[in-house]
Parts: C-alpha cells; structure tokens; sequence
C-alpha cells in the first residue's frame, strides 16, 4: 500500500482570480479513508433518514444530501480550526461533518432528545460547534454567513465563514446585499453555491438567467469546481479560504453537483428530470464510488479494509436508527423553556389558554449570554 | 359533492382565468411543477406559460412585480408557497400594494390576490408555521380573507380574485385534502361568489359563542359536538375574512349566547382574539356578557419540532370544550 | 439635568460601546454623517470603522450581517433608518434572530438591538408612518421596547444592549429633541439600567388609567393636566416595553381606578390597546372595570400627507381627554 | 436661425451590448424649444419647492431634482405613446413631464386639494397617466417597473417600461431579483441607475463594490451615458427602448449625473462633499446651461427667444406657487374615503377612537376597477 498519491482533477473554472488551486492533488492514505468513511456515513445515514421518513417515523420535511456528500466533506478537510459554516436547510451532512454523531442527527429527525436541537428545531435546524444551522428560509443563511465571517475579521481570528446555498436560494436578492457588502468590507467569506440543477421542481435554466453562479459576484473572484470530486472540493476550498485569510476575501465558488432524491422526501424527484438523467450520475459520477475507484487504483487503501469500514458504519447507522426510534422526546416542561436566555420564572409563557401559564427557565447553554 | 379544499381553490383560479383573460397566477413551482401542494394542478397545462408563470425563489421580486402588473391593470394571483416567506416580500404588501390607492387619493386601485398556505402545517417547526392573520389584518388598505372549507375556498377566492383591491388570501396546508360536501349549485354557478367581509355562522348554538377561521373552525365544531353530547350548544361563527372583520355577526351571536371564546392557532399578543375581545368591549354587546371573553390561540413560543410539543402548542377540541365549561361554569 | 432623548440614547451607546468591545453599531449613515437624525453623532469620530460602520440601503443584507455576527458572539446594534424600512428586513429579525435560541434548544442566543424610529413623524405620509410595536410584540423570542422620556431611552437601551437576546427598540423621531429632566446620578451612573419588561407609572392617579408607551405618554400626561383642572386625577402608566408586557403593573392601576384607557399612534386592530383589552378581561381586574376598556388609536387608515388630515389620524389630548370623562361619564 | 442641426455627443459606454445609439444627434429647432422649456421649467419648479420648504409650506420630505433635469427630459423625450415610468421618491420632475402641472406637483408639496394627489400622497407620492409614481422605499419600485413591463409584454402593448433607481437603490436585492426576472422573460423594462454619486451621504464607492452600474445587469446588456446631456440621454433611451421593442430587452442604463441641493431639503449636503465640487458641475456640466449654450451656438434659437421662455416660466410657476400656498386642503371628510375602491358605507372606517366611526366612500378614478 502507498501512503500518499498525487491525482489529477479536472481543473476549476476561474473568474477574475489572479492565482488558481493546482489541479494535481496529493492525497494521503490516512486522508483517503477518513474521507472515505465519512462520504460513506452521510451516505448512509441519509440512506436510514429515507427510510425513517417512509416510516413516518420523520414528519415534515427531510431534505437528503445524497449525491453531495463530496461536497460538505472535500470543504471541512480544507477548513482550520475555528472556521465556521452555514447553510440551508439540507444540513444533516454538514451536521455531521461539523461534529455531531449520526445519532444526534438522526435522533434530531425523528424530534428525539438525544437529537442535536434535543427535537425542537428538526431537519432544517441543527446546530453544533462553529456551525450556524440549518435556516428554512431559502436565503437568510447568506448575509449572516456574511455576519459571521466579519465577526471572525473583528475578532481577527484569521478564520473564515462557509455560507451555502443552493442554485435556487442564487438568485435571491439579500445574497447580492451580502456579496456587496462583504466586497466592501473584505469579509472572510466563500458564498458557495451548491448547484444541483435543480431549485424543488425548476431547472436551473429557468431560476437563473445566468446559470456561472461563479461568476454571479460581479468583480468579486470566483472559482467552479466538480463537486463530485471530494479531493477537487478540497483544493478548490483551500485556495478559496487562503484568499480570505490573505485579506483577498470573499470569494465566490459554485460546485456542480447532483441530488439523488427528490428535493424533500415528499418530492418523488422525477417529474421534472428523468430516471435516465438520475441514473448517468449515479453510475459515472457518484462522489464516492469514483472516489473509492480512485483510491484502491492508488493502492492507497484495501477493498477488504473498505469494506470492513462499511460494516462499521452500517453498524454505527443501524445503532443509530434504533436510539432515534426508541429515544424518548424531550419532556413536556421543554415546551415553555428556552424561549429567552434568561429564567424568567413562573406563570411567563402563556400556553393555549389564558388558564394555562406556563414556567421559562433555560436549559440550553446559550453560548453567547456571557 | 364531496369536494376537497385542494379543489375548490383549483376550481376557483381556473374559473376566473377563463372568466378574465387578465388573470394570471405567478409563484414558485406553480406551473410545471402544479404547485408545492399542487393547488394549481392542471392550471399551466390549461393556461401556458403566459398566464402560470413559475418565478424563481425571490418572494420580493416576484411579489413587487406582481404588485407592478397589477398597477398596470392585470389581475396578479401571487402564490406565496406559504406565507412564512411573505416576510422577504411583506413591504410590497403593505407598502405598495396596500397603502397606494389612498396615497394616490383614489387614483390608483391595485387588484391583486396574495394566497397561499398559512400557519402551522405538520411537524415543519418555528421557522414554517407562522400564522400571518393579525399581521396583516392589522393594515388598512387590504382586504384578510381566511376560508375553512372548501364552499368557501370557492366563494371566497372567486370574490378575491374579483375584487378590486389588494386581499391577502391565508389558506391551511392541512386543510388542502379535507373533503366537504358542496352543494351542486355553487359548484355549478361560475359566478359563485362570497361577500368579503361577512362571516358565516356555521352552527347555531345558544349558550356559548365559539369564533374562528380557518382550521380552528373544525376544531369548534369538534368541541360543539364533544359539549352538545353534554347538553351544551355552540354557536360557531366562521369569520371567513378577519379584514374587514365582520364584528357584527359576532355582537349579535354574543347578545344572544352571552359567552364568547375565540380559537386561533397564531400567537396570543395582538392576536385576532385579542381584537375581538377588545371590540366586543367597545359595543353594546358587552353588557351582555356573562363571563370575559376567552381567547385560546397558539401557545407563546416558536413552534417546536418534536410532535408532543406541537401537539401542545395548539388549541385542540379538548381545549376548546374545557374552556367554555369554564366559561359556563359547569364541569 | 436636561438631556434630550436623541442625548441620551447616544450616551448610552457610547458607554456601552466603551464598555463592552463586542458592541457595535450598523446601519445607514449611522457613520460619517452622524446617523440620519443624529442619534450617532459622534460615534465614527470616537470609534472608527471598525465599531462604526456605515452600510448600503439593503437592510436585509446588513440586518442579516448583523443577525450572524450576533451567533458568533459580537454584539450588534443594527439601525434602521426608520422601522418602516425594517419590513425588508422583518424575516432576519424574526426567523433569523427571534426564533433560533428555542429552535436551537437553547443553545445559540442571539444578542442583537434593532432600533430606530417607529411610527407616524410630520408630514412624511404613508409609506414613512407605520408603527410596528403590535407586529413585532406578538412574536416570542423578541423583546420589544419603547421608550418615552430620555430617562427610559439611557436606561432601556443600555439595557437592551447589555441583554443576551434579540431586541426590538422603537424610538420616536419626534421625540429626539426633546429635553427631560433626567437625575444626575442616572446620568453618572454607566451601570444605570431599567428592566426590561417592567412598565412606570409617570403620573399617579386614581380616576382612571391611561396606557401608552412611547410619544402618547406624553399626550396622556399632556390629558391628564387638562383633567386635572377639572378634579380628575389619571394614573399615567409608560409600558417601557410592549414584550414582555407589565400587564401586572396595568391590572394593579385598573384595580385602583376602575377605568382604562389605551392610547397609542398604530393602527387599531390587532394594536397593543387590543391586548391590553383582552389581558384585562382574562384578569381578576376585569371584574374592577366600572366602563370597558377604550383604545385610542391612530384612525384606521394610511397615514395622509395634508397636515389637517394628518392631525385628525393620530389621537390627540383633547381626544383623551373626551374619551375619559365618557368612560367617567362626566361632561 | 436654422431648422435642424447636428450635434456629436459623448459616446456612451457599452455592456454586453451589440449595437449602440449613435454619438451624432440630430435635434430640430421646435424640440430645441420643447427641451430647453421643459427642463427650465424643472429647475424653477425645484426652486421654488425649495423656497416653499424653507417657508415652511412644505413639510417631511422634499428631494429636489436640479441638476438632474436632462434624465426625465431626455427620456420621456424618447418614449411614445404608451410607455410608462416608475421612479422613487425623487419623482417632481418625472409627474411633471409625464403629465402634471406645476401646479398640481407643487400643491402636491403643499398638501393642498389641487395637488396631483389632492395633497394625500406628499411629495413622495405622486402619479400620473402612465406614470406608477413617487415611490417612497428605497428600491420597490425596481421590481414594480418589471410588473409594469410584464403588463406591457402581457398585453403585447409594444411598449416598455422606464424603471428608475439611484446609485444607493442600485444595491438593493430586489432589483437583482426583478432583473433576474426580466431577462429569465425577456420583459420590456430599461432599469435606470440615475448616478448622482451619493445616496444620502454616502459616496457610490462605499455602498457599492462595482459602481460601473451599467455592468450591473450581469448578462443583461448595458449602456453608460451622460445624464447631463439632454440628447445624449434622448438617443440612449431610444436606442435602450428599441432593444425592448425587439423583444431584446431588458437594458440596464447608467446616466451619470448630479443632484445639487442636499438628499432631502433638510440635509445641507455639504458634510460629505465640498462646496467646490458642487461649483465645479454647475459651471461646467450644468445640463440646462449647457444646452443653452448648444443650440444658441448652434443657431436654432435666439437668445431672446429663450429669455421670454424664462419670463413665461417664471411667471407660470409663480402662478402655481401662490396657487400652491393659498388653495385649500381636501375636506376632512376625505381622510376617510379611498382607502378602498368601493364604497363601504357608514361607520365603516375607525377614527382615533372608537367613538368616532367615519364614512368610506370613493371619490377617486380607481383606473384598475373595471
Ligand atoms: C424564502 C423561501 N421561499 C421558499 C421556500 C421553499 N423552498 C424551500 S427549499 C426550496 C428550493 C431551494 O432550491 P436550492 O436553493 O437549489 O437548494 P436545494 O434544495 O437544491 O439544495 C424552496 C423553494 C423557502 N424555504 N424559503
Ligand atoms: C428601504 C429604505 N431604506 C432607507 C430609506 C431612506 N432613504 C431614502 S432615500 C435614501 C438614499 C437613496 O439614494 P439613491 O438611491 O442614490 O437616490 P438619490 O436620493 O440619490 O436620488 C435613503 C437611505 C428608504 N426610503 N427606504
Ligand atoms: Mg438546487
Ligand atoms: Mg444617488
């Protein structure tokens, strides 16, 4: 077995950027499985929260990141401690790359206490260390991604900010107001738009009149990368924060990429692009099959080693799915707290009925109180 | 015959696009798509991609340039795929659709219909169930229309789409599978319309007065079966439109039942609930209560995720029929 | 000694600015030209860029940026130039900043102040009038303050910029320069905070309470003076803040006087006089009231531009004054 | 005294765009005449709303439109029968030129019955034929412009629409979106940056990270011209209005221009610019002295000619300001009629209390009952 390898990738599209990430790429093998197991784990996690839903055992909406995997785990390696992200509502990959367990994620789905918002925020709002969320609201992550990376620039932390958003979500008014600003201002933030052809229903042709979502900060640099390849990703990230953290902030990346289900698990996915279109991707250009062919083709890793990796993440999924069904939800009292970062007492939280006045007191660790 | 709510929208918006070659309808995912909860279903395959557009996710956009074709003399439908995201459009609402026929001194009138889902759905947590309702009720210049069922998603709709000015239109996502019977000649009447401003009663009653829209209607008339079992009779007053609030139907039916509750599912501050009892306060009916008007309403929190929680969030039957014993004083 | 409110609202965001380094304040011209109505003067000179910044007019871009610095951990004040202008921005205050610490379980609070003028100004119309304290009032998650006198804009503001959630401050164009008596010790003290969430009474009474925040405290205390002279006595009671509302404060007053009014510049559906009405009928007090609550309200209408129409929108004294000796039923 | 004469103005900047309006510019004496009256009459309308506000006759707002008067004589000098104009709150010149008396804009300004509003809407608020208004949030009108054009296109009028924002409006999200829009359907609208280099007080290079707002459309085909040229601004529009015609638009179209008094009449609008630079535009760039100085040079009017026009100027908005000042305001009966556009019947409107319940009744056109 090797223990690095150098690959090539399909070189970035650049806009008004003076330097480019370099297309080779070297990869260790200790890097080739940890990425691998984590691409896999979302795969699989997702996988379980589909079939949670069709359990009904996951209510409201469940937005899949399958197919994107590449994506929120080619980014996380490229990022520094302290970094942070935000993005939208397809957010349990992010999740998980930013530190919660497949069961916190999964238990969040099912509205479990063990879930990472302990069941009160759901699919779209999951939260863990230097990540913002999960937002529902198609757009809003973006000026506070911009809020965050100049918070990270006050503080001079040399960190940046990841906000993401989706083809859809590009052509939203409040992302032009933060690219402004974030221009003027040399923020430390990559926009990154994940372009998976489709915002719900609409292709992008018909979302966008331009579809470069790269090219769409005006004279701000922008790069477009295969966000099927997670080493690509991971380049492409590096070069983007390297320019933040040189004060050449922000950057605008776009990644071209695919999701495989519908856009939420009630959406079956195929009214508006064929089976045929799904299947291509899946066959030539899933993130981790291609990245599986490439790493055993370098002798980095052992199919036996991946497949006994797999194994573990079943297992670590299965456990995982079983702690989200049978997890108890939070206590009812939950209802009434945490509404404020303050005790506010008794009887403050009025309930259905003027005869039901219900207690406040905070059980969360309200991290900025102090 | 059985119709669904779902329906009767549909039906309404493709009887005033045939009626009117200057209606359109405008949205996300409206027209190919046949609408997030499919309510346009049927309507770009009829109408083409002149009269259903589908806009890209950009609600002040969309909603400014739906206010602009209405200036102009079109009769915009602005789907809001629900009404959580009417917040990123709610200045063009407010501030140009609803405010410009006075500001222009009765120059310029703007026909539009902003409708959409309202509220709480199922397990879609705080940022997508927010109730709009007093919100915009509280704005002169539209008109707040929020039907129950599907007589008067048609009714209603048609008058909207009609009407001259500006009416934001709160449907229930929950509410769009619902069947009920309709009768044969409003179905089959094209020109089937319900007068904005007038509510409806649902179910007479003589000792207490239950007062809703939308959804909450079904709970009263669950809590009136529930407490009729006891001997008790609701009287159930359907508001249909909580701008301009129909206060009388609701004076007279308190005159006469002497006790009133009011079941919305949106927050208790400013709430519809709470305009009812202030108005019921300011009039001659108030005298004539026998015990303080009581307001259930959503409970005073965003909306939580896990369904124990949800669940206790919103005024259910049983709520409903513990608050009117109280009220009578009965247990 | 004299301070005006315009003074002391700057006073305070200064020595919370000095006291705390993750205060900073955003918004359009709040910088270089000292803020639209001067409410910043001085600060950019004092600070610099970094802790002064002026944006460009997006507001849900900047209040956005402002939201997300909040998560990760600064201190934002975020201006609007006027609150009217906060309706592009409403879905950042509300879904952004009001809901994600319940969403987030408790774990993400979000200390952000948006302030700025709220409501009718002179002469501005329409589009530039509306008073937003019912809307933002009925959301939980937010605080909502209103400051009437300079003591309650030092007090309630460095309050508000010291609290660890979202708040809403709605101040009074009309209102910046003028003077109030404020005590020196107030003034010296930069610890010097009011509680959110606790109402004063300005004017003891016993006749009849009058509940306002904002500019009508001083038109109620103005009434008060012209009923005075004819032997009757109001308790003035200034809210300070809409959410969390002293309703206890108000109760205990009613319980006293018997009467209550409400006086308010907003819109009268849905308005905080519609809660107050409501909470006062949920209440023990109810049952004190000798007359029904009475909601004086800005008229039901866009505001117009002519100056005569534009007094007749907004309750004045002498409409206070008229609408309390009905409630006292002298002449 | 010659009939017709040409003129060579500067070339306009292009974006995306692949024909351009010619530099030479043909102008007869008879619009020589309409041009200079038209744009005169502005200036003196603006100077007296100026004096009127220092008067205390005007009350709130008053944005004052000198310095910019060859942008709404220049373009409606382009338009044809049909097309229409939205504008924001800087709208005097453009109610005049699209119909209003000076009289009516400034009984407007006044609050008095005779105002193009009967005194209701305020200096922000005024509309006429074709005219969608005096808008008074910063970029509402821009989508609203869309509308308009949808309405045109809807209607296959073959006309377009002029949607007017400044350089502070330009960075607003909606105008991103509405431009999205326009492309995405080929609407018939030109967005008009009127770049007067400061929004409030704040210069263009702090609000905006491009301030090329020609380029500002992305794909959107642009024009740059210089707004203090009457004809200069008379040909770009015509040639932006014929792009929509062919079904080529939108167009995004940048004047450069200036405004003289501060933003509203109660900023001195010196804080954040010099008195010098000021000085400089009105003596070399003024667009009515320049135009004066054109066709005089030119021979297709005598000086004389335009004296008298001045008198006969002067003397109408004298006219119109004592109209202004001593017409009454609408009855109070009116405060509560036109709010919507049917009669209501008695009681129906809630005064400040609620022992006052007024009347609603229309007394207005409602153009879009029917
Ligand atoms: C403001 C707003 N409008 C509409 C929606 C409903 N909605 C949720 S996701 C979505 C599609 C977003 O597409 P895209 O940005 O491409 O992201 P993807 O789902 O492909 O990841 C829509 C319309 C919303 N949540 N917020
Ligand atoms: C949404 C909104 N924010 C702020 C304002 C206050 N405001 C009015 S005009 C203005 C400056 C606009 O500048 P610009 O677009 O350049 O137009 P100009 O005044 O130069 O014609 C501002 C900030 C407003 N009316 N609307
Ligand atoms: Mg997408
Ligand atoms: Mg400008």
């Amino acid at each position: 077995l090797s223990t690095e390898h150098t690959f090539e990738t399909k070189p970035s599209l650049m806009h008004r950027a003076e330097t480019e990430p370099s297309a080779t790429v070297s990869l260790t093998r200790d890097d080739a499985l940890k990425l691998y197991r984590r691409m896999q784990t979302i795969r699989r996690m997702e996988t379980a929260a589909g079939n949670l839903y069709k359990e009904k055992a996951i209510r409201g909406f469940c937005h899949l990141y399958s197919g994107q995997e590449a994506n929120c785990v080619g980014m996380k390696a490229a990022l520094i401690e302290g970094d942070s992200v935000i993005t939208a509502y397809r957010c349990h990959g992010w999740t998980y790359e930013m530190g919660a367990a497949p069961k916190e994620v999964l238990a969040e789905l099912t509205g479990k206490v063990s879930g990472c918002a302990r069941g009160k925020g759901g699919s779209m709002h999951m939260y863990a260390p230097n990540f913002y969320g999960g937002n529902g609201i198609v757009g809003a992550q973006c000026p506070m991604g911009a809020g965050i990376a100049l918070a990270h620039k006050y503080n001079k932390t040399g960190n940046v900010c990841l906000t993401l958003y989706g083809d859809g979500a590009a052509n939203q008014g409040q992302l032009f107001e933060a690219m402004n600003m974030a221009a003027l201002w040399d923020l430390p933030v990559i926009f990154i738009c994940e372009n998976n052809h489709y915002g719900m229903g609409t292709a992008v042709s018909r979302s966008s009149h331009n579809t470069d979502y790269y090219t769409r900060g005006d004279l701000i640099q922008g790069i477009k990368v295969d966000g099927m390849d997670v080493l690509a990703v991971r380049e492409a990230t590096r070069w983007a924060a390297e320019q933040c953290r040189n004060g050449n902030g922000p950057v605008v990346m776009e990644t071209e990429t695919y999701r495989y289900s519908g856009h939420s698990m009630s959406d079956p996915g195929t009214s508006y692009r064929t089976r045929a279109e799904i299947q291509e991707v899946r066959q030539n250009r899933d993130p981790i099959t291609s990245f599986r062919d490439k790493i055993l083709g370098a002798d980095l890793v052992t199919a036996d080693e991946l497949k006994e990796m797999d194994t573990e993440i079943r297992k670590e999924i299965d456990d995982a799915v079983h702690a989200a069904k049978t997890d108890p939800e939070i206590g009812m009292e939950h209802l009434s707290y945490d509404i404020y970062s303050d005790d506010l007492g008794h009887n403050m939280v009025r309930g259905v009925s003027p005869f039901v006045q219900l207690p406040h007191k905070v059980t969360g660790q309200a991290v900025n109180r102090k | 015959a059985q119709v669904t709510v779902r329906d009767a929208l549909n039906g309404a918006m493709d009887e005033e696009m045939a009626r009117d070659e200057r209606v359109f309808l405008l949205g996300e995912e409206v027209a190919q798509y046949d609408g997030a909860y499919k309510v346009s279903r049927g309507l770009w395959k009829k109408y083409g991609d002149k009269r259903v557009m589908d806009t890209p996710i950009t609600e002040s956009g969309f909603a400014g340039i739906a206010v602009g074709a209405a200036f102009a003399g079109l009769r915009p439908i602005c789907e809001f795929m629900t009404f959580n995201f009417s917040m990123q459009a709610i200045d063009q609402v407010i501030n140009s659709a609803a405010k410009t026929f006075y500001m222009s001194a009765g120059l310029m009138n703007v026909p539009i219909v902003f409708r959409g889902p309202n509220g709480a759905a199922a397990g879609v947590a705080a940022q997508h169930s927010q109730c709009f309702a007093s919100w915009y009720s509280s704005c002169p210049g539209l008109k707040v229309v929020s039907p129950y069922s599907s007589e008067d998603a048609r009714g209603l709709l048609k008058a909207s789409i009609r009407d001259p000015d500006p009416v934001v239109f709160l449907e229930n996502e929950l509410m769009y599978g619902t069947p009920f019977e309709v009768k044969d000649e409003m179905l089959q009447d094209r020109d089937f319309v319900l007068p904005l401003g007038k509510a409806k009663i649902e179910r007479p009653g003589k000792h207490v007065t239950l007062v809703a829209f939308s959804r909450p209607v079904g709970i009263c008339l669950e809590a009136a079966d529930l407490l009729a079992a006891e001997g008790i009779e609701c009287e159930v007053v359907n508001l249909r439109t909580v701008r301009p609030l129909d206060i009388d139907t609701v004076l007279q039916s308190v005159t006469k039942t002497h006790h009133c509750l009011t079941v919305e599912q949106g927050w208790p501050q400013c709430g519809i609930g709470s305009e009812i009892a202030a108005r019921i306060m300011e009039s001659p009916a108030f005298y004539e209560l026998d015990y303080p008007v009581t307001r259930l309403c959503g409970a005073d929190l965003p909306m939580p995720y896990a369904k124990s929680l949800e669940d206790a969030s919103l005024p259910t039957a049983g709520d409903v029929a513990a608050a009117v014993k109280k009220a009578l004083n009965v247990s």
